[in-house]
């Protein structure tokens, strides 16, 4: 059973580093010493009118001081709220949450999808193996910055303002890539394609998922995905994204 | 100080329980709470066969509260005997397990099959809002109320608590048909039936369109029907709907329930059912009050 | 872009009304917001002699809301008709009288009394729960609500709305009982039945002890209610409850509703109903919806 | 009609002057110039799970720089809220509300008893006659430096810690005093006493009432208090304390 915390964290700082969307680095007491790339926090609102939480990959982690980095696109009133916070705000969180990515030693491409581009951050940084990064985007880039120097990258933007025009499976047949892992993070559209993309290749593939979240634990079973295996958990096709994910191997899960 | 309460016989440590659906069996939370401090953890509806719940989204956040069609997915009853109860029984707290089915066969063989088991209640909920067949449809009608009651009865060997819908006209005509059917105790609110759209994408929230309503913001509607009930039935109740602190819990032992179960707020505190234990601790203190038995129903 | 709605005949020039109740005839508010730009005012409440409502305190807010139990105070009809009806027809919006009374004679005193008066449309409260007769008593029987809409009928010369509680296991019985009585238009919700205690008095926060629950808190409910009632008649549905911004009255016109009615929001921001009327333009240029009835019931 | 404004305040500062009983200056825009004493204004949280203002007296009135001054004691979460804020942070107000107190020539009580004392120092600054301040506190006293040199000033406490042990009442008796005219706040029971004794002594006498309050403007109907004649307002004996009050003659008022 993977520890988990609630904890009162504190914004160590916060940025827009892209039109409505903000990095954030939250110092914790111990979620950030526990967490591995892929899994992700709840953040709580103040305001009480909002009750649940929000929950947000780990974008990079810095063991050594306890803190991380969440990064995350204003989509309603919550982020909305915690864009507002500022160095010193605190804030409720739960974590670390989820399963996270597996580490293994092969030629990978991490895949990131607009927003699905913050978890790979840190999966850049602790994976030991040659990386090929693929970002997409829908105009604006963020997060570039940060992958420099941990592998080779490949941008493709929806309007062709930079890099391959299209998705990021367009960048990848552009460029000729071609990898022994997949691991991935995007909008749903996406993860279905690079599932049969993987598939098709007889690559090995994990999609890190969303879906709307009550509790965030496991408990409530808000969450789920359809499984092609009858789940040992819930004894029916159904697993839980934010207990036995978000990140599940592709043939696992049915879009 | 004594917090302790007496439902049917069982007696709680304190009033404190989970409310169903919210808490699983317990293990998930039991990272963040000491179950043993708990007077009883209810757990998620389980049914005679595994059931796959409702399509997602199944929930949907609203002002104050939050919407859910999960559709009690569940893993069935075999399962559940074989790892969720004897999972509860390394705790100090008493179980209570909520049943579910489709209809009222599905019902008692559930109880039937929990008849020789370590569970102390069994909670029967006739109130789901989020399943075509069973669940509401039992609840809305007082002859099919007493009706169900009076079978579940049969099979039943522990105390059974039935667990009334807050979408009637009169919750009270409710609760005298569980109470004539044999009812040992009654929970009451399920969640309210609301409905939440996406103005942007012009679809339903919650891919089932309607959803239970739960959380602090139906705790009124709660708080005034546990009221009418205690006033209408001698069976002691157990009050549930938008509990989110100590003082909440104690407004509806105020209002006549003898022990409270916390749902939604589990989400938004995981720890918050060990904080109400201890918040109402601090308000006996303060207060002096000996025995909670003195709160029960004391507001007339 | 067109905003014009229809109600039986009657053209308003937006969907935003004010809800009856919460903003007295206007006069107060029409210092914050320009009653120009409104679709429509219903006034307050009004009987055939001045009532005294209830004992104060009349209000408590809740989490997300509030509790009412005014207990329909108003200065009856003479003064109403002297006072209330030439002030707002001063403005260029239309007047909608809200009526109550506790015998269907009452109700129909009041209609009669109207019918040569400037008014556009009459609504007719059933559904209130804050008084000991009439009131809800109407509301939450198929038949009652089909004999006086019946009754009242028979006396009233501007288009009749129906008011509708929530309160009831099935809101499309009364709907379609309305509809089968001739009413016009349908109108809900109206409050939800709730209770506070305070726990440091231990006694109820309103005299009354149960009140109206309302605001953003019951907006799911009132969503549900106005789709299902959507579906079940053929009448147009003056959506209310909980409406507190545009998004909030477009998801109510999106289920179904053709005008709608903000209540307790003015509370919290007494030019809200001004600042909807601009949203919801927002939202119809953002999306390039050139006629509001494109958005009628447009999510099924 | 009065005028009245719905405004976003700046708060100018705000500091704690007794156990639990703060002191906050607001900058208006309009709301202060318009203001007179004994009115008060709606405040508004930001937590949206309170929909409902809170109304608070005027304490003082700065014209010139449109500023007011409230008191308020910390009663529940709105207050709570409140006294969180800082110089510079902003809030919705409305105002100003309510009659306020008639400014007469006349030998002058000005009785508040504890989180009534705020509305009578603005009363006392512009008041224009012999003023007697009676003040009546539980324990620890506040507000009473801004008294000096308005007039002379009696107090009571309850545990006789400071001036006279008991209420007002037991000051005016103690010290002999008489007035022609009474302004009074504070809690009911007293209000209670005081009109009993000024019709036993036939003294004019007003009194600043409270009850619950949702629109504050005079629309709902939540607020209203028993009048002795039929109000011309409501039709029947309903005087609404939002915008008829809070100030009424002692004699129109039942309680
Ligand atoms: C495992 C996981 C990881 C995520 N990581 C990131 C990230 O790194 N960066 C980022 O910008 N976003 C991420 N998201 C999406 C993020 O959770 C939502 O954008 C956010 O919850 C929206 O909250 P809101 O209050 O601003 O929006 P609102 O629409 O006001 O939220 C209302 C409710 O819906 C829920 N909700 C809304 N959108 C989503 C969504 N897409 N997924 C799940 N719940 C949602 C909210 O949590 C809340 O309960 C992640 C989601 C999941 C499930
Ligand atoms: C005309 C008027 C002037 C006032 N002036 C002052 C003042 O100068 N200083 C001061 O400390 N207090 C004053 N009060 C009382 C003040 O309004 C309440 O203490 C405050 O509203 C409590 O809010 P809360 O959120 O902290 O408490 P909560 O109990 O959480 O409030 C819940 C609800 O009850 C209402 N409420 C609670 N107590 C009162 C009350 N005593 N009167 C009216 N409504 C109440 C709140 O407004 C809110 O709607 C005044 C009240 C009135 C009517
Ligand atoms: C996600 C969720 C799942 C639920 N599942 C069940 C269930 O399986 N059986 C049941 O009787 N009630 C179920 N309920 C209802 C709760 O037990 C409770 O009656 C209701 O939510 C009101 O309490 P609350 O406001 O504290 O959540 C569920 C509620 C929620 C929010
Ligand atoms: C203070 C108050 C007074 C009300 N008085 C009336 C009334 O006189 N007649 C009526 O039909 N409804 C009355 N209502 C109900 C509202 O018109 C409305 O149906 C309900 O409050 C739900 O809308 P809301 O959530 O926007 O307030 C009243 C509501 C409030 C809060
Ligand atoms: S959010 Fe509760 S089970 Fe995943
Ligand atoms: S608070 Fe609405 S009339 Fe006074």
């Amino acid at each position: 059973m993977a520890e988990k915390f609630k904890e009162q964290a504190v914004v160590i700082r916060q940025e827009e580093i892209s039109y409505g969307i903000y990095s954030m680095w939250l110092k914790t007491e111990q979620i950030a010493g526990k967490a591995k790339p892929g899994q992700f926090i709840s953040l709580y609102c103040h305001d009480g009118s909002r009750m649940l939480p929000r929950p947000i990959s780990i974008c990079e982690i810095d063991a050594k001081d306890n803190a991380l980095r969440i990064v995350y696109r204003v989509a309603g009133k919550g982020t909305e709220e915690f864009s507002g916070l500022s160095t010193g705000d605190s804030i409720e969180i739960v974590g670390p949450l989820g399963n996270g990515f597996p580490l293994k030693e092969k030629k990978a491409f991490l895949i990131g999808g607009g927003i699905g581009i913050p978890p790979m951050v840190e999966l850049a940084k602790q994976l030991n193996c040659e990386k090929q990064m693929v970002l997409g985007y829908r105009d604006t880039l963020f997060l570039q910055e940060e992958f420099k120097g941990l592998g080779s990258m490949y941008v493709a933007t929806e309007d062709g303002s930079y890099g391959t025009e299209g998705n990021v499976l367009d960048a990848i047949k552009e460029n000729g890539l071609d990898a022994e892992i997949i691991y991935a993070c995007g909008p749903t559209p996406m993860l279905k394609a690079i599932k049969e993309y993987a598939i098709a290749n007889g690559i090995e593939c994990w999609l890190s998922l969303e879906e709307k979240m009550a509790c965030g634990i496991g408990a409530c079973l808000a969450c789920v995905c359809k499984s092609k295996e009858k789940d040992s958990h819930s004894n029916v096709n159904n697993k839980r994204v934010c207990k036995e994910g978000p990140v599940f191997r592709a043939e696992e899960v049915e879009f | 100080m004594n917090m302790e309460v007496n439902l049917a016989g069982v007696t709680l440590k304190n009033p404190v329980m989970t409310a169903s659906g919210t808490f699983g069996s317990g293990e998930e939370f039991s990272e963040f709470v000491d179950l043993n401090k708990l007077g009883a953890v209810v757990t998620k509806g389980v049914a005679n066969v595994p059931w796959e719940g409702n399509p997602t989204p199944r929930i949907a956040e609203t002002y104050g509260g939050m919407l859910n069609a999960v559709g009690l997915q569940n893993p069935g009853i075999d399962l559940f005997v074989q790892r969720d109860i004897p999972f509860l029984k390394k705790y100090d707290t008493k179980i209570i397990v909520n049943v579910c089915g489709r209809t009222t066969e599905d019902y008692c063989e559930v109880v039937e099959r929990l008849a020789d088991q370590p569970v102390d209640m069994l909670e029967i909920n006739i109130s789901c809002p989020n399943v075509k067949e069973g669940g509401i449809a039992f609840g809305q009608n007082p002859k099919a109320v007493e009706a169900i009651t009076k079978e579940v009865k049969k099979y039943a060997k522990q105390p059974v608590i039935m667990k009334l819908s807050p979408n009637v006209t009169d919750i009270t005509e409710m609760a005298k048909a569980a109470e004539a059917g044999g009812a040992d105790v009654l929970s009451l609110i399920n969640t309210l039936t609301g409905m939440k759209i996406d103005i942007n994408r012009r679809t339903f929230a919650l891919a089932n369109k309607t959803g239970g309503l739960s959380g602090s913001a139906i705790h009124p509607v709660a708080v005034r029907m546990v009221y009418q009930t205690a006033q209408a039935v001698k069976v002691p109740i157990i009050g549930m709907g938008g509990i989110a602190t100590a003082e909440d819990a104690i407004e509806m032992i105020l209002a006549g329930a003898t022990a409270v179960s916390v749902g939604t707020a589990n989400f938004h505190n995981p720890m918050v059912t060990e904080e109400i234990v201890n918040g109402i601790r601090d308000y006996m203190e303060r207060y002096q009050v000996a025995d909670i038995k003195e709160l029960i129903g004391a507001v007339k």
